[in-house]
């Protein structure tokens, strides 16, 4: 594959780099978009953080029930096997590690994991942070979805954060149109690797990264990205 | 011991001028409208709301920011496509905004009912809204001091309450209702109907009538908002 | 009245001292038998830590249901509106100060409130608390229910406590076979006031404790002590 | 994911020495008699046990205790008038015990479920099982800052699990097993049944099956103890 990723096709990815049986929640904006790539055999479970496990897909019509909202206040359904519960179980649930994937979109990801996606920093703005800081911090795997590339050309991945922190350290993997990163190890010792590239040669995507990335080896010193197989799901 | 009254009105009567107000709902369920709009026609204000948001297009919590009764504001998302009440609020310095993480916003709400002195939480860690606060190190994981978050006034909407105030609610309706009920020192809750006592199994019961002072029914389809008070969408 | 009180005529007095639609727990042992004098029209409803609101009176015959007892592990029943919860909550109920009337039994109370009845502190004795600590600290009121002498005539209201402590400050009031007692303000400035007397002169109540005691304005100076009505309820 | 196996023995398959087992049950209530019966048979030896009580009669944690398996054990209230397996232990020495307040039990493994760090409480303020401990005071009031308690497993007892795991209980045998169900890493349940997907109305669902890993279905009548190991009365 020598293109970069659509958001449809990142979508996918994640999806099936899910593990069957994972409770997951995925963040509002463009990680929701994972739930349509979702396999019924995967046997997913959905949080929404707004009190509910076993989330359906957004209503339609006359299902539109107000009482029953995801965390981006959209109608959404219930399916069999579902439960309810308050914020403080909800949250309790999320900070206690009980989660096994959390998606989330981001402004910036460091090469330690830390993640910015809760503000841009803007002064005028208004703040608002949401589950955002609970999502980053409690499951036991946190994926991000974001384009690699910001409009200006620079890379999301930077060194260290110039957006306001939303988590540190937090981030295990990264998911961006022009290749996945596996983050590994804590801190200092932590390292990030290119897993797989899209529509770049994977040296070109390190050299325009200002951080340190090792190669998967299969993707070897190749002038040219090639699709790879899939990570081992989490 | 649990008093059903009959109005909004009665159920908000003793609210006076700066209380704290624990106010249930996230977007709109759980939102309690109509106690809300008769919280208004008591004219109380400087009051410090806790809520989730910030209130959303023009009924509930957002006209009474609209009316600027509000002066603090204590939140996880105040900032919404609809929510320009407070926005105009806040960029006009009218209200004062404490933002708090969703996870540890309830955290204090719970600890507030629990009886809990402080807790650490690993949520915020690192981050702007953890500056100036207390921080410790506790088996290799960072975390922040935060306190309890009691309220003198909870406001919340439930479905069912029986006689005694035991209490349901309805899907993601539920969200802080529990919580807010136990951290309030006067809980007073809208339902659309009460049951005689027995009426609800007490293995289904929710919040248990001790955490409720006052309970007022507000019949109306469980599924909609009521016929709480609306504006004309904003200009 | 000149005689001391039995166990059921003070178990009758504390459970007329109790408000109409209160929240209360009866510690295990003497305080127990409190329910048996509580009346229908008190509509007073019985927390259990191990669970539940609503606890009715103990189950007799094809009541039995090993699933539901008391915090003494004996099979109780369940009135109308009860509630079960788990652990976590019936502690945060206790603690977060929600149940108005506590009544627990006691080896000693100090003039300042402070509580001891969870163990002799013998060296020999096989330690066990319970929710003995958590009771003394969390209720609105907490009544203490006990002999005023120890079977050897020393009185268990003491200067300090020579039990281990249970809780600090805790006891708002002391109903004995003598006297019962108040206890108002806290710390180096708390008060204790005898405000009925049984079967002894006041001023020799007041003359075998170690402590200071103020009498009742309505006990005034008489040499005999005489029944009172009661204090206000709460 | 909820595995829902066909026997005690394979539910308790991978419990090794030196684990440490959140046990439910307050009492008989809710003690998971037959699991702990097939843990025995396990052989596994030097375990850590936090459970309310240490075991009273003949039967489950009672048995564990008398077989010597457990090395040391967390609870509340272990001396009843028929805990004399304990009893023997703790005067020969060969059992160790860290007493805890009730509420600072189940408020500690309320901690480890919901990832906080530690806490204060004011229960125990000043009582020689605070002795060493952190103190602080907040608002004038006296704490005490306690840590969460974790498990390898826990094991509970339930009345009904649906095929996700999503649980009921019953009565007060509900007790720890929320709570010790979201402390533990692997969660083991005995129920009386397992019911199909929807059969439990999401309201009422107590525990969610995210905290389930496996499931038994020991049926049996539900109010009582089942079928379990018994010794003769105790001399």
């Amino acid at each position: 594959m020598n293109k970069p990723l659509t958001r449809d096709e990142l979508a996918k990815k994640v999806a099936a780099d899910i593990s069957p049986g994972s409770y997951v929640n995925l963040g509002i904006g463009q990680p929701t978009k994972v739930a349509d790539y979702l396999r019924p055999e995967q046997n997913i479970t959905l949080h929404t953080e707004n009190g509910m496990l076993g989330m359906g897909p957004e209503a339609q019509d006359s299902q539109v029930d107000e009482d029953l909202i995801n965390a981006g206040k959209i109608p959404v359904t219930e399916t069999p096997g579902a439960s309810y519960f308050h914020h403080a179980d909800s949250f309790a649930m999320m900070r206690g590690g009980h989660l096994d994937v959390c998606v989330l979109g981001a402004f910036q990801v460091s090469a330690r994991g830390d993640l910015a996606n809760w503000s841009t920093g803007s002064p005028d703005s208004i703040p608002a942070v949401g589950g955002a800081m609970d999502l980053a911090v409690g499951a036991k795997a946190v994926f991000v979805m974001m384009s690699l590339f910001a409009k200006d050309g620079t890379a999301k991945i930077v060194p260290d954060l110039t957006y306001p922190v939303t988590g540190l350290g937090c981030v295990t993997r990264i998911y961006t149109d022009h290749g996945v990163f596996l983050l590994s190890g804590s801190g200092a010792s932590s390292t990030l690797i290119l897993h797989e590239a899209f529509g770049l040669p994977a040296e070109e995507i390190a050299a325009r990264l200002d951080v340190e990335v090792q190669l998967d080896h299969k993707l070897g010193s190749s002038a040219e990205a090639h699709f790879q197989s899939p990570v081992q799901p989490v | 011991m649990t008093h059903i009254v009959s109005t909004a009105e009665e159920a908000v009567s003793s609210i006076r001028d700066g209380c704290t107000i624990l106010m249930g709902g996230f977007g709109n369920a759980g939102q309690p409208f109509e106690l809300i709009d008769a919280l208004i026609d008591t004219g109380a204000e400087s009051l410090t709301i806790v809520s989730n948001n910030a209130g959303q297009g023009d009924a509930g919590l957002a006209l009474l920011v609209k009316e600027r009764r509000v002066r603090r504001i204590i939140c996880s998302f105040p900032r919404q496509k609809d929510s320009w009440h407070f926005d105009a609020a806040y960029r006009a310095g009218e209200i004062e905004l404490e933002l708090v993480p969703q996870g540890n916003l309830a955290e204090r709400l719970r600890a507030a009912g629990a009886g809990i002195g402080a807790f650490y939480t690993p949520t915020g860690y690192g981050t702007e809204l953890a500056r100036g606060k207390e921080t410790r190190t506790i088996e290799g994981k960072n975390y922040v001091l935060e306190y309890p978050l009691h309220g003198d006034f909870a406001l919340i909407k439930a479905l069912h309450a029986d006689e005694v105030g035991n209490l349901q609610y309805r899907k993601t309706a539920r969200n802080f209702g529990p919580i807010m009920a136990a951290a309030a020192s006067t809980t007073i809750v809208q339902v659309a109907d009460v049951l005689s006592v027995g009426a609800i199994d007490p293995e289904h019961v929710v919040t248990p009538g001790i955490y409720v002072d006052t309970v007022v029914a507000l019949p109306g389809p469980p599924s909609t908002t009521g016929n709480h008070r609306t504006e004309a969408p904003h200009e």
